[in-house]
């Protein structure tokens, strides 16, 4: 239990404060190095609170793709480092302010957290027993029967995903050369030869 | 392991407020960053990352796996935002060769 | 009159003109010809449209109050809004006046206008539709609609073919009264929150609470007033006066102005009569500000239409007086006093019209002397003049006379001061007359200046004799309106009693006092 | 049929005049109007036989003119004896000027106007004087208005006589702003406009009392003093008399008619009229008598020092419209009509007279620039001298017995106001004797002050000129003797019946046959006039170096005289520049400085200044708009986290 | 958990749309040649059938394990956002072809956003919103930047993009409170939760954070800094397209999610949308005052409508969201009609957006001009136009409801906005002619031309639209 707790304060303090050095770092590489570890972090809380399935879909996911993906923008990209411009420091402090009256605010409101009464009744999906199932297993069920419909628009969503990707990026180069194989297997000899009866003494013009 | 049996000294609320600190910092990573669009984006992953221990800690306070189903739904759409945004800036950036937020502002008004 | 018995007679007159705006959009040719025909097109429509409405003047039946020629349909259901158009005594008139200064405008245009005239030809074939709809409407929304329908064609018929500052000026009056009019309908919506239903009949019957009256009789007076209007919330009339062309003025003056007036007899006095009653040593006070105010302005007026304009405040100033003082005399005066001031006004207008479409200047100084070569301007003129100076014999001596008799009965303060505006009326009218028409020609383009032609003989002419005929035999008209004033009269006066309030104050001085209690 | 024949055939004639005068010539014209003039007049004199001297009085009524609920005016023709004697006055002496003006007005080039404006003229103050309400009779009140508007600016290529038929309109509208709320008040006490109506209710509502202005009045003094405004303004009466004098800027014959038998009178006609309702206000009465008395010392006054042969005359009509409010004053209303309509026969013989003079002189109205052509147009200067006698009131000339049953009558009337009246009207007889005999003597006689060239030019005027100065003349001889007998004799009741009935009480006629005056009073009148033509005499003829030196010794006196006491320029600076300089105030500061810059242009200028400020908050930049959006949220849930707490 | 097809049924329309979607996919992916015009027209001709099958469907069904909902409401909302998907797809087609940028993943992308609002409209769950709207706003994203080569396209790409993420992330915040002090994303479930005692702050905050996301998906001020930069910089007939079909769709999930499940907490709800719907009307007209360009002053424009339409939300009751439905009604063919108008601002092929370019329209295109003035004058709630009853019917409910102040802060500024408004008719009207503009292409001469002729339409014959609008509110109001 101890141990539990101690792991909480650690995961969270170093969530936190890589957290903070991804928004302050100049380098975005550093940043996402940072956010890196912020992913981690976030994964052993899921891992404490009994989501193993969930926690270790964010290392593959997050790190494994979406940190990657933003590694390869960023050195895609040739960011130069820029310096910290005249004013920011004017105005963090308001921006500060606000944000930590909301994070105040926030924080008295889940003071105060009661789990509903009527939440009993009302559960969607109860957690299965311990031991009856994983939690891997208990999350597969659910999400291709009950939730079925939210899956196959969470695909939508990354096919959309795709092809915006695809519609923004991708660029038809007229100039460069591919191999596209279907035509080199699809051609024919009259595709690509003629026959022209050249008349004597005109040359084939 | 009940997540009540871990949870002596560490309660819901805890998890709620480190959820708390980190949307704020995203909150903070968007609208302070003027360095570059990226920082901006990962500043959305970390708000998004609030949310899903929100959800998570919800989720197993509860003993409901309706959070966590959400969870993994979120996390779903946030990698396929992650890429569009990505296209964005790309697109964005062969334009304008540069990604600085500042420099974002042809149109105002 | 039995062959219009059965038919949606009121419809057709409100549409008719609609019916010919469509027909000139199919107009083909060339620019000379869509021109030509669209004058045609439109004067004839216009015609026609009026020989209708005199059908149901004809038809009319002056002994009774009741809704006359009531069509009625279901439009919106869901809100019980519906098409209920009809006429009483007090509207019937308003509707003449309107068809009546249509083919007047028209005609006046003929030469005048020469840019887009098929627009503009469409445009004030909608705005009779509008106007004469708003006239027979006999639904909240449906009067609202058209109200605020006005200011479309309106907006674009000073606009477009407008001059000076055209585009201020048009703004100036599609947001003033705009403005206005949005505070009406929220007062119109708290009506049908409160009653149900937007029916006017229906409204008329209903009792609001007083303090209700009070805020729902403010939005109107909002409209309505900027509408009329009075002062402090003319400031628009002059500008677009000065701006529209002639017949845009002869239209604005002739009927626009008429639909405040209209507006506060047909709603604030028989709905809210407590409130009315109430307010009415405010109203009297604005008017008679407005009657001295602005006739002092029209004293210093350098521009002929600007003059017109400031007048045109002030004798209405008499029509809010007279409605207000909520006596059969004063309301039927008030009446009167809008239809002469309709169809004179208007006709001032023509003849600023007239002379502006050879010297292109509304300058009195750049004038004067016109007498010696356009002598049947300068009578036709002269006619104008002294109807609207308030001459007896003349259209504008009845209603000015019935007002300020309804006036004195009411509140003898109140045509005291309202009377002064006789005296000052005369005096700026006359010097307009002496600047522009006599004295020496001493400028050589004035001397070009030929005599009317025909066609303008052909508008002034009718309008000289109504104007007579108006002030030495008004009765078809007083019999008009008689039954119906009579009618709003009791009802008023018996609301009153039935509220405890001492029916039409008798004090200016409380008005002060008043203004503080309701205001705290 | 006659009836209508006498109101309607000028009307007629100006209609014709009027609008085909053109298609007609000017012969044309002419002829119609006097022809429709003259059969009028013809037709009046079997319908004043009728109506007065038979007694049969009666309404004509014609057809409903208002009706609002118990408003009713009708148009009709009321005949009595009143409103017949002033059909008959007014025809025949307005068919005496029409005739004149043919020949007068010759050289003008828009005859036929001038002619309809004259018929118009006189259908006008018919309609007045047979009036069966007070709203027809305001009718023909604003009919007499306009016209001498059109009269006075007849000559519109002038400045000042546009000026002056402004002036006079509006002076004139002034006095009608009191008419008109003398007809409300009228109405609101009767119940009705009407005047038999009236007449019948008045006594009933001897009492009355009403709530006016917020004060609790006697209702039939505050009605009166109302319409008493009115009649002031159309009559010239003191404080609105600035009118009369510039009214000269018209052609003469127009001043004739104007100052002989229309407009002008029409005030008395008035009082006259509502005579039942005075006489049940006596304060009012007071009133009337004051200024009338006033104005006939203050007229007179002013015309002693004028140069303008018209305007001599002129002040002269003033001044005896004050005998005749005067007369009305102390009730002697018969007394008064009678000495209007003496009055119009010799003052029209006086203007036509002058206009004869100026007819003779080129033009020239200047008394100091005639002089010594008595012999040159003998029949004008006998006219004149004729009219004069009857002005100055000599036997047997008409103006004597008038005039002096007027200045009985104050005396006998034996107030304390009457007495006032009294003293005054006999100065003022004085004067008007000064100031006649100084006419005629600067006209007429001494050396020609004149250029030769006028001089040559001296000749009388033309028989169709001549004619009506004759027929003037002869009634300016014999109207007095002709009608003394029964308009203030003792045949009087009789011959005014129900139309004029003064109380027992205060009918001051019947107070002068009453008690015969002593002797010295009788002839007082007398006394003054042949004092005045002394003195006038000794100044003008025997001493023409006199006037100078008076005038040298008390040049204030002189030119307060002679600026007409200054009404003019007292009325300029109290009223005409202040309305101006207001309206010129509330159109650049009211309308355009505070109503448009705080109401609409404000509004719009802050509009845009906050769609300004709008837009800079839009400032395009990602970091902004995120802030936007937190900072928005942020106070949504403070809102409701502190709204908890 | 067995699994019945009879279950698809009610999403039947969504299944079609997604498969179309696909197909079409497919079909570009394989033709050699550029596909764009024909998917545009199939796509059409996909959302007819889309909307038949929303016709014939039933009338009121839950399925997915209550994730999805079908009712006469949704019905009414998804054919609105049919309508205006289908003529922006055609007006989007005719700009690729003029511009030459016709791709076809073009109207696939547009199908799939439209495709997200259907999903929104009918969510019964947080989580189905979540994903309705993450669908839409993606291919929103993608379609705002997709004129790549041009700078103002791609930053309002950027802006849209960040702000829609965070926006998205507020929502999801709020939503996973809301879950987590409610137990339960179901919108249901939430209802009962939440008219049982005592509801905690948390879930308030919830709430606020669910609006603050909506908010700035229909872009009520303050959340609606992106949009005129957004409504700019987006290729123009995107740009029509965002101005309805998400509007419309976020607009119905708005007033669902409300007056559904966060029903019970009216009295805190209603003092946010309040205070929104003020900001937005004033922001809306005074902001708008100063613009030249006229698809930031649309955007604006479409700000001020929106704090309208709210007005009949702040009500939250029937009457409310008839009116609110009647006003998306109105609003989605006046939208279309102007930018049809818009579109067809080209000199010489080259496209213009300068307000000022109008002048003197009403003499070289008289027709379009008429067109125009109409749609400005119902935009400004002039009558008789249909856009006066729109907001007529608005304002009658908050009156009815007692909300006689917001009713008259609405009023005053729909004269704010009238002012913008006519200023358009003034360019073109008062001013003296300017260069004539290209003849507008068949489509947008149609679809500005049916819109116009519509808003008199609407005025004239309102009660049937009005009908279904009632039905829609009281189908909403049953569950």
């Amino acid at each position: 239990m101890i141990i539990a707790t101690l792991a909480f304060y650690l995961f969270a303090i170093v969530a936190v404060i890589s957290a903070l050095n991804v928004i302050f770092q100049r380098n975005p590489v550093h940043s996402v190095l940072w956010l890196i570890l912020t992913f981690f972090n976030a994964a052993g809380l899921f891992v404490l609170l009994g989501a193993e399935f969930v926690a270790m879909i964010l290392v593959v996911v997050y790190v494994g793709a979406v940190a990657v993906l933003f590694l390869f923008v960023v050195m895609m990209l040739d960011i130069n480092i820029t310096m910290i411009r005249e004013g920011f420091l004017k105005y963090l402090w308001v921006g500060a302010s606000i944000g930590l009256i909301l994070l105040i605010e926030l924080a008295v409101v889940f003071g105060g957290w009661v789990m509903s009464p009527e939440s009993e009744g009302l559960r969607g999906a109860p957690a299965p027993a311990p031991g009856a199932v994983s939690n891997t297993e208990a999350l597969g069920l659910l999400l291709y029967t009950d939730y079925a419909y939210v899956f196959q628009a969470a695909g939508l969503v990354l096919l959309v995903a795709m092809v915006g990707a695809i519609v923004l990026t991708l660029r038809r180069r007229p100039g460069v050369r591919k191999q596209k194989i279907s035509e080199q297997v699809n051609r024919r000899v009259a595709d690509t030869l003629e026959i022209v009866k050249v008349e004597t003494g005109k040359g084939a013009s | 392991m009940t997540p009540e049996a871990g949870m002596i000294g560490v309660g819901l609320s805890h998890y709620l407020t480190l959820a708390a600190i980190l949307f704020t910092i995203g909150i903070f990573g968007i609208f302070l960053n003027r360095k570059n669009l990226i920082v901006i984006m990962m500043s959305i992953e970390l708000m998004l990352l609030a949310v899903n221990i929100n959800m998570v800690a919800f989720s197993s306070f509860l003993n409901d796996l309706v959070g966590q189903v959400f969870t993994m739904l979120v996390l779903t759409v946030a990698a396929a935002e992650a890429a569009i945004g990505l296209a964005i800036v790309v697109v964005f950036y062969r334009n304008r060769r540069s990604i600085e937020v500042e420099d974002i502002n042809t149109m105002k008004g | 009159m039995t062959f219009i018995e059965g038919l949606p007679i009121l419809s057709v007159v409100t549409f008719l003109p609609l019916v010919g705006a469509l027909f000139l959009l199919f107009v083909r040719g060339d620019s000379e010809v869509v021109a030509r025909q669209s004058r045609y097109v439109a004067l004839w429509t216009t015609l026609i449209t009026f020989g209708i409405s005199l059908f149901v003047w004809f038809g009319f039946e002056n002994g009774t109050a009741e809704f006359q020629f009531v069509e009625r349909f279901d439009w919106l259901p869901q809100y019980r809004i519906g098409y209920h158009m009809g006429v009483d005594g007090i509207s019937m008139l308003f509707v003449i006046l309107a068809t009546f200064l249509m083919p007047v405008c028209i005609l006046a245009s003929w030469d005048a206008i020469q840019k887009m005239v098929r627009e503009y030809m469409i445009a004030f074939l909608i705005l009779e539709t509008m106007m004469v709809g708003m006239f027979c409407a006999l639904d909240m929304v449906l009067f609202y609609v058209f109200f605020e329908g006005v200011l479309i064609p309106m907006f674009l018929i000073i606009g477009v073919w407008g001059g000076g500052r055209r585009v201020y000026s048009a703004f100036k009056l599609f947001l003033y009264t705009l403005t206005g009019s949005v505070l009406l309908l929220v007062a119109l919506l708290a009506m049908y929150f409160q009653v149900g239903t937007t029916d006017i009949p229906a409204l008329m019957e209903a009792d609001f609470a007083r303090d209700m009256q009070y805020w729902l009789w403010l939005g109107m007076f909002a409209s309505f007033a900027v509408k009329v209007p009075m002062w402090p919330v003319h400031t628009w009339l002059p500008d677009a006066h000065v701006d529209a062309p002639t017949a845009g003025s002869v239209i604005l003056a002739g009927v626009l102005l008429k639909m405040g007036g209209y507006g506060f007899l047909r709603f604030s006095l028989p709905m809210l009569p407590e409130a009315s009653a109430y307010f009415a040593p405010l109203v009297f006070t604005l008017s008679i500000i407005a009657i001295v105010y602005t006739s002092l302005v029209a004293l210093v007026q350098q521009d002929m239409k600007k003059m017109i304009a400031y007048s045109s405040v002030a004798h209405m100033g008499y029509v809010t007086i007279g409605v207000f003082a909520a006596n059969q005399q004063s309301i039927e005066g008030a009446i009167f006093q809008m239809l002469s001031h309709g169809v004179v006004s208007g006709a001032l207008f023509l003849c600023v019209g007239v002379v502006y479409d050879r010297l292109h200047t509304r300058e009195m100084d750049r004038y004067g002397g016109l007498a010696n070569n356009m002598p049947m301007y300068a009578f036709a003129f002269m006619v104008f003049m002294l109807a609207s100076v308030g001459l007896p014999g003349t259209a504008g001596f009845v209603g000015e006379f019935l007002v300020l008799t309804g006036a004195f009965k009411a509140n003898t303060w109140v045509a005291l001061f309202a009377a002064l505006g006789v005296v000052l009326g005369a005096t700026y009218m006359l010097l307009l007359y002496r600047r522009v028409i006599w004295g020496a020609i001493t400028k050589d383009d004035v001397r070009e200046m030929v005599d009317l032609d025909r066609r303008e003989i052909a508008i002034l002419a009718p309008i000289i004799i109504i104007v007579m005929w108006m002030g030495i035999y008004p009765l078809p008209f007083l019999d008009v309106m008689s039954e119906s004033v009579a009618h709003l009269v009791n009802n008023y006066q018996a609301d009153l009693k039935a509220a405890g309030v001492t029916p039409a104050a008798t004090e200016v001085t409380r008005l002060g006092g008043q203004l503080l209690a309701f205001l705290r | 049929m006659l009836l209508y024949a006498s109101i309607f055939l000028p009307l007629l004639g100006a209609f014709v005049a009027g609008f085909f005068g053109r298609m007609i010539g000017d012969r044309g014209s002419q002829i119609v109007t006097c022809v429709c003039v003259g059969i009028a007049a013809l037709c009046s004199i079997p319908t004043f036989y009728d109506v007065a001297l038979q007694g049969n009085a009666h309404v004509a009524p014609l057809f409903t003119w208002l009706q609002s609920g118990t408003f009713e005016a009708a148009w009709a023709l009321r005949f009595d004896t009143l409103s017949a004697t002033m059909v008959m006055t007014v025809t025949v002496v307005s068919t005496f000027i029409h005739v004149y003006s043919v020949g007068y007005m010759s050289h003008d080039d828009s005859q036929p106007r001038f002619m309809a404006y004259l018929s118009l003229f006189t259908f006008a103050m018919l309609m007045l004087v047979t009036a069966d309400n007070l709203v027809q009779l305001f009718f023909g009140w604003e009919g007499v208005g306009l016209v001498s508007y059109l009269l006075i600016g007849f000559w519109f290529k002038k400045p000042s006589a546009s000026a002056a038929a402004i002036k006079a309109f509006v002076v004139n509208r002034v006095g009608d702003f009191g008419f008109l709320l003398g007809i409300f008040a009228i109405y609101v006490i009767f119940d009705a406009v009407t005047f038999d109506v009236i007449f019948d209710a008045v006594a009933s509502k001897a009492d009355a009392r009403v709530h006016f202005f917020g004060m609790d009045l006697h209702a039939l003094t505050i009605t009166c003093l109302l319409l008493f405004v009115g009649a002031m303004g159309k009559s010239g009466q003191l404080l609105l008399h600035t009118w009369l004098p510039d009214a000269m800027e018209g052609p003469t014959p127009v001043s004739a008619l104007i100052h002989a038998a229309t407009m002008v009178t029409a005030g008395v006609f008035l009082v006259a009229r509502m005579s039942p309702v005075f006489e049940y206000a006596p304060d009012a009465l007071a009133v009337v008598v004051f200024v009338g008395a006033t104005t006939a010392f203050f007229a007179a006054t002013i015309g002693c020092v004028q140069n303008d042969i018209k305007r001599i005359i002129a002040f002269s009509t003033v001044s005896q419209l004050g005998y005749m409010f005067a007369a009305c004053g102390v009730s002697a209303y018969q007394a008064g009509i009678f000495h209007l309509v003496t009055h119009a026969w010799f003052k029209a013989l006086l203007f036509l007279g002058a206009g004869s003079v100026i007819h003779a002189m080129s033009d020239e109205q200047d008394i100091r620039k005639m002089g010594g052509i008595y012999r040159l147009i003998p029949f004008t200067f006998a006219v004149m001298v004729i009219g004069n006698l009857a002005l100055t009131g000599v036997p047997p000339f008409a103006g004597f017995f008038s005039k002096d049953m007027v200045i009985e009558a104050t005396h006998a009337a034996g107030t304390g106001l009457g007495n006032y009246a009294f003293g005054l009207l006999i100065m003022a007889a004085f004067l008007t004797s000064f100031y006649s005999w100084r006419l005629m003597f600067m006209t007429f006689f001494g050396k020609p002050r004149a250029d030769h060239h006028t001089m040559e030019h001296v000749h009388e005027s033309p028989l169709i000129m001549t004619i009506p100065l004759a027929a003037l003349a002869f009634g300016a001889v014999f109207a007095g003797f002709i009608g003394y007998e029964h308009f203030v004799g003792e045949g009087r009741a009789e011959f005014w019946g129900a139309a004029i009935a003064p109380l027992a009480a205060h009918d001051s006629i019947a107070a002068v046959h009453a008690h015969h005056p002593p002797f010295l009073l009788k002839w007082l009148p007398l006394f003054v006039t042949i004092a005045g033509f002394g003195l006038a005499y000794l100044m003008y003829v025997k001493k023409p170096e006199l006037p100078a030196r008076l005038v040298a010794a008390f040049p204030g006196v002189y030119k307060f005289l002679l600026n007409k006491w200054y009404f003019d320029e007292l009325y300029n600076v109290l009223f005409v520049r202040p309305a101006f300089a207001l309206g010129r105030i509330f159109w650049k500061r009211g309308d355009a400085g505070i109503i448009d810059r705080f109401g609409p242009d404000g509004i719009a200028g802050l509009s845009s200044r906050a769609a300004r400020r709008l837009g800079a908050v839009q400032s395009g930049y990602l970091y902004h708009y995120a802030f936007a959006m937190i900072v928005g949220i942020a106070v949504i849930v403070s809102w409701f986290v502190v709204g908890r707490e | 958990m067995t699994f019945e097809v009879s279950s698809l049924i009610p999403a039947l329309p969504e299944i079609f749309l997604a498969v179309a979607g696909m197909v079409f996919l497919l079909l570009g992916v394989f033709r050699k040649e550029d596909s764009t015009q024909i998917i545009s027209w199939l796509g059409v001709a996909a959302m007819a059938v889309t909307g038949y099958l929303i016709l014939r469907g039933p009338a009121s069904a839950v399925t997915f394990n209550d994730l999805f909902i079908v009712n006469g409401f949704t019905s009414f909302a998804k054919i609105l956002v049919l309508i205006g998907g289908a003529l922006t797809m055609l007006m989007i087609n005719s700009w690729a072809q003029a511009a030459k940028t016709a791709r076809f993943e073009l109207p696939v992308l547009v199908l799939f956003a439209t495709l997200g609002m259907m999903m929104m409209v009918s969510a019964n769950d947080l989580i189905s919103v979540y994903l309705g709207l993450e669908l839409q706003s993606l291919s929103l994203y993608v379609l705002a930047a997709y004129q790549r080569d041009n700078v103002r396209s791609t930053e309002a790409g950027v802006k849209y993009f960040v702000l829609g993420a965070l926006a998205s992330g507020l929502l999801l915040y709020g939503s996973s409170l809301v879950y987590g002090f409610a137990g339960t994303t179901s919108f249901e479930g939430l209802a009962t939760a939440m008219r049982g005692s005592e509801t905690h702050i948390g879930v308030v905050v919830g709430i606020v954070f669910v609006i603050a996301g909506l908010a700035f998906k229909v872009s009520a001020v303050p959340f609606h800094m992106w949009t005129p930069d957004v409504y700019e910089g987006a290729p123009t007939p995107i740009t029509a397209f965002f101005s309805v079909g998400p509007k419309i769709a976020a607009l119905c999930l708005f007033l669902r999610v409300l007056v559904g499940p966060f029903a019970p907490m009216i009295e805190e709800w209603q003092q946010v949308i309040v205070l929104i719907s003020i900001l937005s009307m004033l922001w809306g007209s005074f902001a708008a005052i100063a613009q030249r360009n006229i698809k930031r002053l649309m955007a604006y424009s479409s700000i001020g409508h929106v704090g309208y339409a709210l007005v009949g939300l702040v009500v939250g009751n029937e009457e409310g969201a008839r009116g609110l439905l009647f006003y998306l009604l109105i609003y989605l063919f006046m939208n279309i009609g102007t930018f049809a108008v818009i579109l067809s601002m080209k000199i010489n092929g080259k496209y213009v957006e300068e307000i000022s370019d109008l002048s003197g329209l009403s003499k070289n295109h008289p027709g379009m001009a008429m067109a125009l003035a109409a749609l400005m004058f119902s935009m400004a709630g002039i009558p008789p136009l249909a856009g006066f009853l729109g907001k007529y019917f608005v304002f009658v409910a908050a009156v009815n409801a007692g909300f006689v102040p917001l009713a008259i802060i609405g009023v005053l500024s729909s004269v704010v906005g009238a002012f913008y408004y006519i200023r358009v008719i003034k360019v073109m009207y008062f001013d003296e002619p300017a260069a004539a503009f290209d003849k507008p292409d068949m489509v947008n001469g149609a679809i500005m031309t049916l819109c116009s002729v519509l808003m008199l339409v609407y005025f004239v014959v309102p009660s049937r639209l009005v009908e279904g609008a009632e039905a829609a509110a009281r189908a909403l109001f049953l569950g």
